[in-house]
């Protein structure tokens, strides 16, 4: 592909990632990965529950696309690492978007556990998508530790607020040493153009989808946005300017 | 024999194994994991014999965001 | 067409407008009128140039597109009248893009004068679209005399400062009686994608396009963007939180 | 003959139309329209004559935003 | 004064304008002028209203602060200009500040009408005070015509948001040839101190006031923000940087 | 006082600080200390400057404010700790502004540095202000580990770029247990007034004032700039509104 | 003689000036004025005798923003 | 002897103090503070003997945000 989203060797068929938490059921999840045209949907682990009919993994087997786990609602760095470790049984795979929160009001990443998580399980051989804030030194030290890709935050989980500092965001995306993936926040589809015209190399897309009045029609949104946002970003924007500059040259007006 | 399955307590069979508690508590066939005690058990080493009061935790693929 | 966007009685096959104005060459115009999926283009009536090789007009047939003349640099509702009938004239078309600016340092419009101009030409049976601000109370007096669609801008022509004030345009929408083309300021996708999803019906983009570092790859996103933020307005967005909002249930989580 | 063509001083022959400056200014058969002194001229009236001092505007499609 | 701010000759003692509708009583009203610190409050013409005990009349005398009657709730330019002359019968004085709206909904001002009555008011010997929309032509009309000041709103009457669209406040006032006074939206301290660093003279607040929790603390923030505001455009800010400067040298650091 | 900002058992005279680092000289610092009507410095330690006239200590004392150390600089715990230590031995005071950075470029704190200097800086009993991101689970951590108050960053240090994510600092000061005072990134008055209006118990402001074009006049701005948004969050600021509320009642009106 | 002040009807003496209207609606001294049929009637033209179904607005001083 | 001061070589007579070194680099009665070796030297501590190749920091106030 000319322009290719590549992670640990894996060439990813869209720019989009989806998370599956929030959607009404299981067909809702499946119509909305088919919309999205994703390739790469996140998974959690969770206690067996009696009650429930059929799979999100045959949904996934049904779409084609890769998995990735995650290790959602850990509040510690030994959580974090034993949920990834048991995903791996779970899954076979090595990549696993880690998730070290420190409270439920907001659901922040804690920066001290979430850093001392990714460095054991780069040790321990995993492809590690670690979810962040957007703090561009905690991204660099995420990168220098060994992290696949970054993933810092818009705005707190399932707020729809987009991307409350742009900023920061462009501050890890021009000094990042692996691909910048936007995570959490995003509410609509311009949020998603935005993160990519900020320089992300991808963004995921969850509560936005799976709790939007039409999740299958807002995943068909963000798979055009992020696409959109990705050709704006290497088509090179025009500068923005105080005052107008005519579109339509003033010069040979008839005198009328 | 009295084990934690879940967070609940269950009653099983003197002798059962970590798969024997995992084949009354799920019918899935993949994408499922244990922690006995809170350590990651393999699936090679499901054949291991539970001990009274022993912590299982089964766990599955759920929707996550 | 499910959704169609439908002017004067004609369905537009897309809900990106293209200015033509900016572009470095015809054959620049071409490509980025081929991308872009436009089925509309603004040209302006200029003097003859003598130095000029071929014609806008042929760029234009051989994209099978329509053709909105515009009056662009007209200051005063008597020049803007003459010129729309000029255009009436040379492109056999009643429909115009009604500009009467009020100083070259903004191009912002004149309330006064465009209202004037907007209810002669209407009398004089044009499908009058007119070039507006972002003021609710002259966009619902230039539907109700009579203008086919109202075109408020985001911010002054050429400046790429996008939609400086969402609030507005939502006030046009939400209580628009014809439909709303976002018109001017727009910078990149994103905002594009705000546009629609803030009720517009379409977006004209001219500057952003024509003056991108690669207009025919920033026509592209543009068409995405406005796909994307169409379909995010009918799919229907999640309300904004002010506190997170978990897209993974906490229930059900492993204790380790 | 003088007369002003999009501004500019023109000596045409006496009796010249508005389709001869229309002629002598642009090869473009279509998308042209004109103005005199002022005034929209209908293509069906470009054999209209001009007169001393006119002012003829012989406008084209340009690229516009 | 060193920087004074004055309208037809007089030098009022404030940058700061109260509205006094909305107050609770002509009590709360009291304590919010004083609180103020302001030279100059609006009122309303109304039907006498049986019930009604003293007069905003009384207060205002206590207070010694000067009157600008307005129009509010006229929708044409002849109700307007009706009222403005019922105000000078009753308060002698050739103040007014014009208010034609367009609706109900946003209380946005109605352009043409707005125009209309202001030539008309000028021309009757009014020191004439126009609530406008932001924007500039408009703007440059209003002055043009005669206008005192021109009075851009920042959002609509009681909302509150604030300044929408700083940008177009800032090419209001540097093209300004009379003094630019803020009018509607602002809705806490920081808003009307983001007014005066754009360059407007003087701040008009009703609702935020009057509307507080507690209109004269609120009033006396007000007054504290308005200078706090001129004085920080007068003092020139620094630059806004992309990247970081350091207030503190490194030269010079120990090796430790 | 009624609204008493105290530290560590100290109650300071203004809810403002400055720092002094960018004063074109000591004779503008004094000048903008003064007009700031601050009663807390920061200085820092560098190495003897033999070329050096007078001691930044000298204002200090003629000012009669009291002394905030800072570690400005400091890129390791280590660091940052020795220089806390010397600074306790230079003043005699056991506060100190932590600062411990991820780069240059950003001058961002690093956060795992910065929580451990913290830790051990509180364990020797210093009273600890540390300079951090906009990170609600790292401000909790600070205060958590016995920081007397934590300062958060409304954008990097000599941006001007003000708040960049104002919905951060709220999520902070909402759950503050020790006083919040906002750090780095003001860049004018009304920057000051909103970090206030946020719930800040302070501004600390350094650039913003010494690099100002008039220092001494942007000082004054400033005070008055965090008075007014401290009264505004404790008046109750009224709601914001989509639509509009008038402040002058339609009833009454007269039919004219 | 019945006139309408304010928008409601009331029945006055013939012969009743603006200004009797006025005394019996409002007790202010001052900050009020007179609309006649929707034409401003100036204190000193007070003085001015009613005629049937006059339309009076008297209007004063109040609140606003 | 040969010290490094501030960054800088010096050579100072055998026996030199940290107060020694600090007389001859600054005038400042306070606000003044010594790490030797990269360790902090308490005032009361000054009267401390320097060794060869010792490193010495001499810090004062400064202005700083």
């Amino acid at each position: 592909m000319a322009d290719a989203f590549t992670v640990d060797g894996v060439t990813l068929p869209s720019r989009l990632i989806l998370g599956t938490g929030g959607a009404p059921s299981h067909a809702a999840a499946e119509a909305a990965i088919r919309a999205s045209g994703t390739g790469l949907v996140t998974v959690a682990l969770r206690r067996v529950d009696p009650t429930a009919t059929g799979s999100i993994l045959d949904v996934v087997d049904r779409c084609g696309v890769r998995l990735l786990p995650n290790t959602a609602g850990c509040f510690t760095a030994a959580q974090a690492i034993r949920t990834a470790h048991l995903a791996r049984e779970a899954f076979g795979t090595d990549w696993v978007k880690l998730e070290v929160i420190g409270d439920e009001r907001t659901l922040l990443p804690d920066a001290v556990e979430l850093l001392a998580a990714a460095e054991k399980l780069v040790a321990d051989g995993f492809t590690v998508w670690p979810y962040t804030n957007d703090d561009p030194i905690l991204a660099r030290r995420l990168a220098d530790a060994g992290c696949a890709v970054v993933m810092p935050l818009g705005s707190p989980i399932g707020t729809g607020l987009g991307i409350r500092n742009p900023h920061n965001i462009a501050l890890i995306t021009e000094a990042a040493t692996v691909p910048v993936v936007l995570d959490a926040g995003i509410g609509t589809a311009s949020d998603a153009a935005l993160a990519m015209e900020l320089g992300c190399s991808a963004v995921l897309a969850a509560s936005a989808i799976t709790r939007a009045a039409d999740p299958a029609v807002m995943a068909e949104a963000m798979r055009h946005a992020v696409h959109a946002g990705r050709l704006a970003y290497l088509a090179g924007r025009i500068p923005r300017r105080h005052h107008a500059e005519a579109s339509t040259a003033f010069e040979g007006m008839g005198e009328l | 024999m009295n084990v934690t399955v879940n967070g609940g307590d269950r009653e099983v069979a003197a002798g059962s194994t970590v798969a024997d508690v995992v084949r009354q508590t799920s019918s899935a066939a993949r994408g499922i994991a244990v922690a006995l005690n809170g350590e990651v058990v393999p699936r090679a080493d499901w054949s291991r014999r539970l001990s009274e009061a022993d912590r299982v935790e089964i766990l599955v693929a759920s929707q996550g965001g």
